[in-house]
This record gives C-alpha cells, sequence and structure tokens, in this order.
C-alpha cells in the first residue's frame, strides 16, 4: 500500500514538473508550430529570477510571492524579444527555429554563467514549505504539493484564458486554422506575439517553482527540456488536454521503471514506449482536425 | 460510356462531425465532371477520401477493384491522380525533373540510382501539350501561378493517370489562361475521367459536361449544367452563400 | 547531356580506384605492426632556455568548468610561487594554458599539442575519470608527465601518471571505517552513474560484507539527474543507518533538497558524500546539508601554518570570497611535487623524473605527502569532515598518520574479489 | 524573382564542376590537397588533428544528404557515429587482449571492473572481418528500421526532430549504463589497429590517409546519390512529401534511404574517428554533440555537396583555434553562428557567391505544412 501510494504520488509529482516545464512548449509549438529550444533556458532564467529577487528581499516566503509573477514577466518578455527578432521572421521555416533557437539557448546559458558564475546557486525553500506532511502512509515534502498545485493553477489559468477572453478565443482562431482566421480579420503575428509571452512565460514560472527542488545553475533548464518536449510530442499538436494526459503519464511510467529497474534505465524505457506509441498514434494523443493537407 | 469510378455511399466525419454524409459518386470516360457547392460543402474532403488521404465508410470501386483501406501511394498507382487548391509542384525543381519523376513511380531501385540520360518521350510531349516546353529547365518555384497549375496537371498525365481529382485548377489565373485550361480539360478527358471542384460558375458553364452539387456533405443534385441551374434547391443554396461563408471565418 | 557509363561500372572503377589508392597508401606508409619495437616520438622539449613550459589542461567550458577552473587558479598560483622563489633548476616556469572543454576526445586533442607542438615538460590536469582515461595513452606514447589532482576510483598505475588526489583506500575506505566506528550497521547506496560510484560501491558492498554491515539499496541516477522523489522515498522507507552518497554535480543539490523535506536529518540518517567540497555547498543551501558528513584530505579550515599560508596566498590572488577545497590543494601540491622531483633529480628529462619521483616530499597544506615511486600516487591523510552552518568543512576525524597509496587494494584480503555491478 | 533553393545557385563554377571533366578535376583537386599537400606542411600532431576533422566532415556529408536535400532534421546522428565507434573500438580492446593476454584473456578495462568473464556479445568482436561488417551493416540496418518506423507514420518535421534527440539522449545513458562497455569513461587505450601498432607516427599517418579516402569515397557516394533520378525524388518529398505520395511513391522509402545513408557515412566516420582520437565515450555522442555536427553543415550550406564538408572542417578548426584562447567567447561564437547563418544565410556559405542583390527567406513548401 505504501509503495504504491508513494508510486502514485511520485508518478503526479513527476508528471506535475514535466507539465510546468511543457505547458509553456505545448502552447508555442502547437500553435506556431515553432520548435523553442531556449524554453529550456527561460526556465533557467526563472530560476535565476527566483535568486535574484531573493537577494534583494530576503525573506524567502515573500520573494517566492514575488518572484512567481515576476518570472513571468521576465521569462514572457524574453520570449517577445525571441519573437520579434528571430521567430517572427521564420515562421514558414520551423525547422530552422529549432536550430537558431538552439543557438539563443547556447548564449542565454553562456551568459548566465559569466552573470552568476559556474557553480549553482542556491535559492532558499521558505519555511512553511520545508519538510513534509504524511498522506496515507507516505511522507510527501510540501515543495511537491505546492509544484503540483502551482501545475495545476496554471493549466487552469491557460485553459480559462483560452476559453473565456477574446485573445484566448483568437489563440485558439489560429490553432485551427490559421489562414481562415486572417480572413476573419485576427491579426494572426499579434496573436502569435500573445502567444509566445504567456508560453514564455509560463517557462519562467516554471523556473520559479523548480528551485525549490532542483539546482539553479546555467545548465538547469537544459534537464527539462527534452522530457518536456517528449511530453508535447507524446500528448499532440497544441493540446492542452494532451500534455496533461501526457505528461502525468510520462510522469507515472518514469516512476515506475525507476522502481523497477534503474533510473538511467527509465529514460530509455521511456523513449522505446513513445516511439513504440507514436506507432499507434503518430499524432499523438489528441490531435487537432486540420483541414487543408499543405 | 462507363463508369470509371464508382464511389457509393461515402461518409467521411471528424470528431464526430460528418463532413461528408452518404455521397454517391460516378465518373466516366469522356466527360469533365464539375463538383461544385458552397464552402464546407465536402467537396474537397470527398476528393481526400478517394485518394485515400482521409479516412471513410462506404465504398470506391475502380476497374472493379475496391479502394478503401488502400495507402495513398497505392491508390495513386490505380491511376488516380489529383490536384490541390494550391498548386503543389516541386519548387526547387525543373519543369522537366518534375515531369519525369511524376513518370517514373514504377520506376526499378536501379534505375532510380542512375542518372537521367534522356528525357522519356511522354515528358516530352507532355510539356508541349502543356505549353511549358519552352520552361523545361526552369525550375517549377518560378513559374507563373497559372502555369504551376498546369504543370500539376501535367504531373498526372505523364503518370499514366486515367481518373483526374482536380482541386480548384483555375484558382487565380487569368481569363486566357481559363480558357485554355478548360480546352486542356476537355482535351485530356477523351480518354480519361477528369472531376474539377470548382466555384467560378462562369468556367463551369462554359466547359462542364456534368455537373454534382453538394451541400452539407450530402449530394444536392446531379445532371448537365441546365439541369442543376434550374433546381430551385441549387439557387437557395447559393444566395445563402455569402453568409455561411462569413459564418465560417467568425468561427 | 554528355554520355556516361551505367552506374555500376561507373560505380566500380571508383571503388576499385579508391581501394587501390588505400592499399598503395598503406603500404608505402605503413609503420610497425604489432609486437615490433616502435620509438616512441622524441621529446622536444628545450631546456636551453631561461624558461621551461609546463601545460595546464583542465576545463574552461562547459559542464565540469564548474570545478576545474578552481584547479587551473591553484595550478598558476604554485607556479608563480616557484618562480617567485627563482624557479626550478634555476628557470622561469611559464604555463601553456589549455581547455578540455569537458569533452574526453579534447582532452587527448589537446595534451598531445601540449606535449608535441608546445613541448612541455610535465601536463598538469584533468578532472573525470574519463578524461584521464583519455589523455593516458597520449602520455604513455608520447613519453610525457602527467600531473593528476583529483581523487579517483583506484584501479590504475602509470609509469607516466602522477596522482596525487586520494585513492580508494586514502578516501573512501576510512569513510567506511568512521561510519563503522560510529556504529553504523546498515548503508544505503546512492551514486551517479559512471564509473567512480560504481567502483566505490564495489568496494563498500565487499568492505560491508567483511565488516557484518548490510547495504540495504544501491541505486544510480543519470548525471545531472535533478529527480530524486523515487530513490529518497526508498532511502528512508529502508531506514538505514547511514547513507553513503556518490553523486556528482548538480545531483546533489536535488537530492539534498529532496532529503531534508522529507524530513530526514543529519542527526538520523546521516549522509557521507565524497563528492561535496567547500565549492558545493553554497549550491545545495547550507540549511540543507548542515551537519552532513564528508571524506576528503583537505578542508580549507585545517589548522596547519601551511594551510594559512596557502589560504592567504590564494584569497590574496583570486579575491577574499574565494574558497579553498581538496582537488584545488592536490593540484597546487602536484606543482610543488614536481618542482621537487625535478630539483632532486637534477634534470627535466622525463626519464630522470620518472627515476627520482620515489621518496620525494612536500610539506604541503594537507601536511607531507610522500610521492610513492612504485604506483605514482601520494601518501594522503584521510579526514572526515562535517559541513557546517558557515558553509565549511571542519575535521571530526583524522587517520593517525598519512596512508601508504594501495591503487589496486592489494592490501585488503576482503577485496581481493571485487565486481562492478551493472 | 528567382526563389531557388539555397545551395543549388548556378554559378558558372557550380555548373563546370557539374560536367564530367569538372567532376573528375575536383576530385582530382580534393585529392591533391588531402593527399599530397597536407602531409606535406602539416606536423604529425596537426596531420592527426585534420584526420579527426575528416571524420567530423564525413558525417556532415550524410547529414547534407539528409537533411538539406531530404529535409530530415536529424539531432541524433551521435547515435550512428557512436555506433560505429564503439563497434570499432571493441573490435580493437578484443584484439590488443588477444595479443597481449592470449586468446581467452579480457580487455583490461574489464578485468579493473571485475568482469572476469567476457560478455558473449563482445566474442564476435575479435574478428577484423566480422567488426567491418558490423560497422557498415548494424548501423544501417538499425537507421533503416527507426526509419520505416517513424516515416511509415509520417512522423516527420519537428516531431522527427524531436524524436532523434531523444534518441540520441536515450543512447548515452544506455551507454553510461553498461559497465561491460567501459561506462561514462568508455573505451580507451588502444594499442593496435588491425596488427599495426598505433603509436607510431607512420601508422598515424596510414590512418589520416584512410579517413581521407573515406571522405572522398563518401562524397562520391553522395554526389551519385543527387545526381541521380533518386536525388531528384528526394528534394521533391522534401519540397512536397504529399504530392510524392500522391503520384504514386512511397515517400517514407525514399526517405529511409536517405537516412540510413547518413547513419552508414556516421557509422564509418565513428569507426575510423577511434583509432585516430583513441577513445569513444557517451560525452562524444549525445545530444549536444549530436546537435553540432548540424552547425558546420548549415554554416557550409546544408544542401550543397561540399559545403558541408567545408563547415565542418572551419567549425572543427576554430573550435580548437578559439576555445583556447576564449573559452566562453567560443560559446557565444556558436550560438551567434547557429542564429546568424540560419536565419540569414540558410544556404550557407556555398549560397554566399550567388546572394548578391538581397537576402532572402524564402519559404520552403515542405516545412510550411509540417
Amino acid at each position: 500500500m505504501d509503495l504504491l501510494v508513494g508510486q502514485l504520488f511520485t508518478g503526479l509529482s513527476t508528471g506535475s514538473i514535466l507539465l510546468l516545464a511543457a505547458l509553456g512548449l505545448s502552447l508555442t509549438f502547437g500553435q506556431m508550430g515553432v520548435v523553442n529550444m531556449a524554453h529550456g533556458e527561460f526556465i533557467m532564467a526563472g530560476c535565476y529570477t527566483a535568486y535574484v529577487v531573493q537577494q534583494v528581499v530576503g525573506d524567502a516566503g515573500a520573494s517566492l510571492l514575488i518572484a512567481l509573477p515576476a518570472g513571468f514577466l521576465v521569462g514572457g518578455a524574453m520570449g517577445l524579444v525571441l519573437e520579434a527578432l528571430l521567430i517572427r521572421r521564420l515562421y514558414h521555416r520551423p525547422l530552422d527555429t529549432l536550430l537558431v533557437t538552439f543557438g539563443v539557448g547556447l548564449i542565454l546559458q553562456q551568459a548566465a554563467r559569466d552573470v552568476f558564475g559556474a557553480p549553482a546557486v542556491n535559492v532558499s525553500v521558505p519555511e512553511a514549505l520545508r519538510g513534509g506532511v504524511d498522506l496515507l502512509g507516505v511522507t510527501v515534502p510540501r515543495t511537491r504539493l505546492f509544484i503540483m498545485a502551482l501545475a495545476v493553477l496554471s493549466v487552469a489559468a491557460v485553459a480559462l484564458v483560452l476559453r473565456f477572453t477574446p485573445a484566448g478565443r483568437r489563440i485558439r482562431a489560429v490553432v485551427g486554422n490559421r489562414d481562415l482566421a486572417e480572413t476573419a480579420g485576427i491579426s494572426s503575428r499579434a496573436v502569435d506575439a500573445g502567444t509566445f509571452f504567456i508560453g514564455s512565460g509560463l517557462a519562467g514560472v516554471a523556473g520559479v517553482a523548480l528551485t525549490l527542488i532542483g539546482s539553479t545553475s546555467p545548465t538547469t533548464g537544459q534537464s527539462y527540456l527534452v522530457d518536456a518536449f517528449l511530453v508535447v510530442v507524446a500528448g499532440g499538436l497544441g493540446r492542452i488536454k494532451g500534455a496533461v494526459v501526457a505528461a502525468v503519464a510520462l510522469g507515472a511510467l518514469q516512476a515506475v521503471f525507476e522502481t523497477y529497474s534503474t533510473a538511467s534505465l527509465a529514460k530509455v524505457g521511456v523513449f522505446v514506449v513513445i516511439v513504440v506509441f507514436l506507432q499507434l498514434r503518430p499524432q499523438g494523443l489528441f490531435t487537432l482536425r486540420t483541414r487543408s493537407l499543405a | 460510356m462507363s463508369a470509371v469510378l464508382t464511389c457509393k455511399n461515402i461518409e467521411v466525419s471528424f470528431d464526430g462531425f460528418k463532413a461528408v454524409d452518404g455521397v454517391d459518386l460516378e465518373l466516366a470516360r469522356g466527360e469533365v465532371h464539375f463538383l461544385i457547392g458552397p464552402n464546407g460543402a465536402g467537396k474537397t474532403t470527398l476528393v481526400d477520401a478517394v485518394t485515400g488521404l482521409a479516412p471513410y465508410a462506404g465504398s470506391v470501386v475502380k476497374d472493379g477493384e475496391e479502394l478503401r483501406g488502400k495507402k495513398v501511394h497505392h491508390i495513386a498507382r490505380k491511376g488516380i491522380g489529383r490536384t490541390f487548391q494550391t498548386a503543389a509542384v516541386f519548387e526547387h525543381l525543373t519543369v522537366a525533373q518534375n515531369l519525369d519523376i511524376a513518370a517514373g513511380a514504377g520506376r526499378s531501385a536501379l534505375s532510380l540510382l542512375r542518372r537521367r540520360r534522356r528525357l522519356p518521350a511522354v515528358v516530352v510531349d507532355t510539356m508541349d501539350r502543356i505549353g511549358l516546353r519552352d520552361a523545361a529547365d526552369t525550375p517549377a518555384g518560378t513559374l507563373a501561378h497559372g502555369q504551376k497549375q498546369w504543370l500539376e496537371i501535367g504531373m498526372l498525365l505523364v503518370g499514366d493517370a486515367d481518373v483526374l481529382l482536380l482541386d480548384e485548377p483555375i484558382a487565380g489565373m487569368g481569363h486566357d489562361e481559363r480558357d485554355t485550361t478548360g480546352r486542356l480539360l476537355h482535351d485530356i478527358a477523351a480518354d480519361r475521367a477528369v472531376a474539377v471542384v470548382e466555384h467560378d460558375m462562369d468556367f463551369m458553364r462554359a466547359f462542364a459536361d456534368r455537373v454534382t452539387v453538394l451541400h452539407a456533405g450530402a449530394v444536392l443534385a446531379s445532371g448537365s449544367v441546365d439541369e442543376v441551374a434550374a433546381d430551385p434547391r441549387v439557387q437557395e443554396v447559393y444566395l445563402g452563400t455569402a453568409k455561411e461563408a462569413a459564418d465560417a471565418a467568425r468561427a | 547531356m554528355p554520355h556516361r557509363f551505367p552506374l555500376p561500372a561507373r560505380l566500380a572503377r571508383a571503388l576499385a580506384a579508391s581501394a587501390a589508392l588505400t592499399g598503395l597508401l598503406a603500404t608505402a606508409a605503413c609503420g610497425a605492426r604489432a609486437g615490433e619495437e616502435t620509438v616512441a616520438a622524441e621529446s622536444c622539449l628545450d631546456t636551453s632556455g631561461d624558461t621551461v613550459k609546463v601545460g595546464a589542461l583542465n576545463s574552461l567550458s562547459g559542464t565540469m568548468a564548474i570545478s576545474e577552473t578552481t584547479v587551473r587558479d591553484a595550478i598558476r598560483l604554485a607556479v608563480d610561487e616557484l618562480n617567485a622563489a627563482g624557479g626550478v633548476q634555476g628557470k622561469q616556469i611559464e604555463i601553456v594554458a589549455e581547455d578540455g572543454a569537458s569533452e574526453p576526445t579534447v582532452f587527448a586533442e589537446k595534451a598531445e599539442k601540449l606535449i608535441r607542438e608546445d613541448c612541455v615538460a610535465a601536463v598538469f590536469g584533468g578532472w573525470t575519470s574519463a578524461s584521464r582515461k583519455a589523455m593516458l595513452p597520449v602520455f604513455e606514447d608520447n613519453d610525457s608527465l602527467l600531473y593528476y589532482p583529483v581523487q579517483y576510483e583506484g584501479l590504475e598505475a602509470s609509469e607516466n601518471i602522477f596522482y596525487t588526489g586520494a585513492t580508494t583506500n586514502q578516501q573512501i575506505i576510512p569513510a567506511l571505517d568512521y561510519l563503522a566506528e560510529t556504529g553504523a550497521e546498515s548503508l544505503y547506496l546512492v551514486g551517479s552513474d559512471y564509473v567512480f560510484p560504481r567502483t566505490a560501491n564495489a568496494i563498500i558492498n565487499a568492505y560491508a560484507e567483511a565488516h557484518g554491515i548490510e547495504v540495504l539499496g544501491e541505486d544510480y541516477v543519470t548525471l545531472g539527474s535533478t529527480e530524486f522523489s523515487t530513490i529518497v522515498n526508498q532511502v528512508k522507507s529502508a531506514g538505514a543507518d547511514a547513507v553513503f552518497n556518490t553523486l556528482n554535480g548538480d545531483s546533489n543539490v536535488a537530492f539534498f533538497r529532496e532529503y531534508a523535506n522529507v524530513g530526514l536529518t543529519a542527526a538520523d540518517m546521516p549522509v557521507m558524500s565524497v563528492s561535496i567540497a567547500e565549492e558545493e555547498v553554497g549550491g545545495i543551501g547550507v540549511e540543507n546539508i548542515e551537519g552532513q558528513l564528508a571524506a576528503w584530505n583537505y578542508y580549507q579550515t585545517l589548522d596547519s601554518p601551511a594551510n594559512s599560508a596557502f589560504v592567504e596566498a590564494f584569497k590574496a590572488a583570486y579575491g577574499a570570497d574565494r574558497v579553498t577545497s581538496d582537488p584545488m590543494e592536490a593540484a597546487y601540491t602536484s606543482v610543488h611535487l614536481w618542482a621537487a622531483t625535478v630539483e632532486k633529480a637534477g634534470s627535466f628529462a622525463v626519464a630522470d623524473v620518472q627515476a627520482a619521483a620515489d621518496g620525494v616530499s612536500f610539506d604541503g597544506p594537507e601536511g607531507t605527502v610522500v610521492i610513492d615511486g612504485d604506483n605514482h600516487h601520494v601518501t594522503k591523510t584521510a579526514r572526515i569532515g562535517e559541513i557546517s552552518a558557515d558553509g565549511l568543512l571542519y575535521t571530526v576525524w583524522e587517520s593517525p598518520a598519512p596512508i601508504e597509496p594501495d591503487p589496486f587494494l592489494e592490501g585488503y584480503d576482503w577485496a581481493a574479489d571485487l565486481s562492478v555491478t551493472e | 524573382m528567382s526563389t531557388r533553393l539555397p545551395g543549388s545557385e548556378r554559378t558558372p563554377m557550380t555548373r563546370f564542376l557539374d560536367t564530367r571533366l569538372g567532376t573528375w578535376t575536383g576530385f582530382a583537386a580534393a585529392a591533391l590537397v588531402l593527399f599530397g599537400l597536407a602531409p606535406l606542411v602539416l606536423s604529425g600532431f596537426r596531420l592527426g588533428l585534420l584526420a579527426q576533422f575528416l571524420c567530423y566532415a564525413i558525417v556532415a556529408v550524410g547529414i547534407g544528404l539528409a537533411w538539406g536535400r531530404g529535409g530530415m532534421l536529424t539531432l541524433g546522428q551521435g547515435v550512428f557515429f557512436g555506433m560505429g565507434a564503439y563497434l570499432m573500438a571493441m573490435h580493437l580492446k578484443m584484439a590488443d587482449a588477444r595479443f597481449e593476454g592470449g586468446p581467452g584473456a579480457v580487455p583490461d578495462f574489464m578485468e579493473l571492473a571485475g568482469i572476469r568473464e567476457l560478455p558473449a556479445y563482445w566474442a564476435p568482436f575479435a574478428s577484423p572481418v566480422f567488426t567491418v561488417a558490423a560497422i557498415l551493416v548494424l548501423p544501417t540496418a538499425f537507421a533503416v528500421l527507426l526509419g520505416l518506423a517513424v516515416f511509415k507514420r509520417r512522423v516527420k518535421g519537428a516531431y522527427f526532430a524531436i524524436l532523434s534527440q531523444a534518441l540520441a539522449g536515450a543512447f548515452a545513458i544506455l551507454l553510461i549504463g553498461q559497465q561491460s562497455l567501459g561506462g561514462f569513461n568508455g573505451l580507451s587505450r588502444f594499442r593496435y589497429f588491425f596488427g599495426f601498432t598505433l603509436a607510431d607516427p607512420a601508422n598515424q599517418r596510414m590512418l589520416y590517409f584512410i579517413a581521407a579516402a573515406v571522405l572522398l569515397a563518401v562524397v562520391a557516394v553522395s554526389l551519385q546519390l543527387r545526381r541521380s533520378r533518386y536525388g531528384e525524388l528526394l528534394v521533391a518529398v522534401r519540397d512536397a512529401e504529399e504530392r510524392v505520395r500522391f503520384l504514386g511513391y512511397d515517400a517514407a522509402n525514399v526517405k529511409v534511404v536517405a537516412y540510413a545513408a547518413a547513419a552508414l557515412f556516421a557509422a564509418v566516420a565513428g569507426a575510423v574517428f577511434v583509432p585516430i582520437v583513441g577513445i569513444i565515450s557517451p560525452a562524444s555522442i549525445g545530444i549536444v554533440p549530436s546537435i553540432m555536427f548540424l552547425l558546420g553543415v548549415a554554416i557550409g550550406g546544408r544542401a550543397s555537396l561540399v559545403g558541408p564538408v567545408v563547415g565542418a572542417l572551419v567549425v572543427a578548426w576554430a573550435q580548437t583555434a578559439l576555445s583556447e584562447q576564449f573559452p566562453s567567447a567560443w560559446t557565444y561564437a556558436q550560438g551567434l553562428l547557429f542564429i546568424l547563418v540560419i536565419a540569414l544565410l540558410p544556404g550557407g556559405l556555398a549560397s554566399a557567391a550567388a546572394l548578391t542583390k538581397r537576402f532572402r527567406t524564402k519559404p520552403t513548401p515542405v516545412e510550411a505544412a509540417a
């Protein structure tokens, strides 16, 4: 029983971390087909935002509350700049965007190294989030509960924005059919910029949250990126629902593999499962219907 | 004239929405057969289904062979060719290369690995036929819009397709080009079945041998141009078109 | 279109041509076959001038740059000291610096460059075992010298390498002795998935079996992994007396945070780490790791005149906020050991240095170290340190005397049949 | 208006090289430089370095084919490079063990890791013939299987890129966990290469010649593929994959051939790389090294034949030359090169000559569809 609950919790927890990292990607990848390899560095920027805020504010609790929106703004602003300077020019070359943003990621990583130093820096966990809570016989760290709550909150916020705000409706229209949306008078450029802002902002939020459990160093973002991409691929293009299911499934899968074999083999196992899965559903879990071929 | 291609009770649905709902269609050799209907009527989806792009229920039979469930390239090899709304030619290859590829679906692996020594006669003839002989070594991407459409039709001709499904072949063409295209269609329909998805009513009236009107995924009317034009339901649908198009754009 | 031969003929002709060409060149250029004597490349070391070059080969970019840049600083400090004191054999020492870029292949390439193009007398550097393994054949084939300053998994001895960091019997085994002395009867092993942790854990398993200690679990994570939920839960439910931690780098941060967050403390389940030094404590956050143990041979807080001088000189050179750590000290010591050996040999030549090495000693920050001429390792004092609230480590136990190096653990019966698990 | 593909611009030079005389002239000139000039002017060390770079160039030729001509952005070439390298390294370790310890001896690193029994899958690598066959067959077969699995299901574009990247990551992790393949440290310390002593400078020179010959051979194969009808078909698939399907071709097969060829080239490069550099470890084949293979290709011109070769050589040289003086600046430079070349000069250096009037970012249709 303990083991099962522990497993379940670990799966959910790993899944929520993956989800936080992948949510923004899913938006930008889904809408524009843009593979943003610098997304990991936006997460890292969020981590360092948390660090800087904490240096200024001092109190760990207050600084976390400030850092979350600050991280969103920092990530979002970086996304806007990236979109305006580079991605906008490359919309018709999504594969090239992948390499260009990889270059951006390299530069951001090195910049972090030069500004903050190569060693990891410490972001203190607020007193209220230290220690664990006993749930059904297993100790659940509060930081992980916090991250799960944040993931749920982020997904809910994104879903609400997409569903109920005019901006969200425009985004969905562009995802559904870019050309048609344009003929209906929606400026897809403005929508793209907006999406990129939100998607990158979510990376920043993820970064702030991840300081609670992981290290803050120039390479932090990189370690989440590949897994996040796999979530998006498995989840299907542009589908938040798909990303959620895929993240939790991958998290659980990883946890199970890890318990019954080694953590290294778990990574390989997850990859194999995804390739097999794509045999069954080449376009991911949930796909949008697209009418035109070309 | 006998039907080359027979579609029976075709149904295509996406996420519960029936884009094509029980369509019967026969294409016969020697006819230029127009498929018309308002946006969202299911014309392109029907073509997608026949060519293996969209899964469907029902039956498509060509020369006595059921095509449902076959892969796209197998269906193509059965002699069914199609074009797309935006001309799909290989922009970075020359006209001659485009046609050579289209002519060569049956080539052996070894011959593929060789360099092309001379153009097959059918490619040269077809270039004459579609008026692109002088543009043989021009990259297809630099052709004028209409020329691309012709090239695409030419690619089906060299490939020995005897059922041609053309999706808006005159979109963006000038008046003279339309006439040329129309004559070309009749010319190639002599020994083939040609279906044309089109919005342009003048063009349809000038060149259609037979017309099928689709609306909301079903066949509304079918027959000669005059028969169809006289059908009150067709008139009603076409008066409503402007409103529907606006709705679709807002969705 | 010009006439062409059919493909098979042309292909055959091209293949024949390239095969013939290769064959021709192979026979024309072929050198010694296996078993024949080969002449090792002649050293181009030139000692006729006022200066002698040495190489410093550390990663200044890539993932290992964090650690290796600090080693570079220590090497530079030692060379500056030598030069200020009149040089070695009266000659000033000049550093040729190269970046290993955290890539074994780059280490091999740069080592070869230092030896063959720059004609250095010796090279100081390397950190990961992979980098050392990559450089080893280069130094052997070119008959040159490498001074390697980092604790490692042992099981190696080359004529062309001097190992100035601890081997396993100077770090792992004393750490186990300490845990056993303080009453640990069961252990849980957590490590990164590479050679050092796997070898260390093989030793720990053999030791445990011989000393009646139970190993309750053994887990590996990918290098750089930051997901420790499963492992920490397993550690917790296993309830071992202590954890032996061979994690490397950023994984430590995530591990200790998770560890603290599930409510585990140094008091109820201490963690003995072998890769956490002064440099790493800051990133983990002192509040997450206070009271935990580490096993090294040197801490910045060692109380000796030699260490005070070293720490002072280092801070003066690189900034008051810098800390000194074990690998840095070992690198610093290695430069002085080389100089002392050259002085004893009266020559920079590799063969002379090798011949003179046995018994050469240096009174370094960690105490007196002596080169063992047989295995080219050095004697070292083992020290267990506790991480304190100020982020530094303080010695809580040390071996009564410097421990002789025993890289193949020949002096330990229980280690006779070590086997690294998959 | 010109909308030619970057890298396929017609200049008098490329026109000449396209003739039969031009082709032979090109190869002769390259052979003269590689076999004549380079050994004459370069020191033994520099020649060894060049040999290493030539291996990267061999990988680059394959990437040029798969990515530049076939539109498959393969971020996982390190996998095939690593396969070839490890297969060769296993043979070298076996040969060393047999030579020094007699039959039945296990390679030195295994002995140290406590592996006393030779794992069964190692045994066949004692045979040089088996090894060479394995290098030529195994990675290619793996690429074919993987290619069929993904391309038949029409996984393409960014999906394929991400999958190939994840593959590289998974492969590196898998290797790190295999103690019987040297784990994280990889395999190193080779003494003999098919009976020749590696320490001998004359044999090191021989290795250089082998690398150069392999590069020329690979370029020749790639050239033949490009000029053939298959080459045109491959470009057609890149530009409009569905269109090709509607013409009756199985586009997946077309892609698999180019992907497998790229894999074969990478594997051969890896096999040659090992005796030259003396080590292969997971660090050389993971996600980042795999992407770095692309940098040279992009700079040189992905769609051109010689561009990737030149690009790979230039990047490798720049890395060696610059990274020692400015380690951090080199990382910035890498990042900037990726951005500038791909955003502003998608055809790479190969297109720079033809790029006289204005800079174009002409969309290529296949990617808009991806």
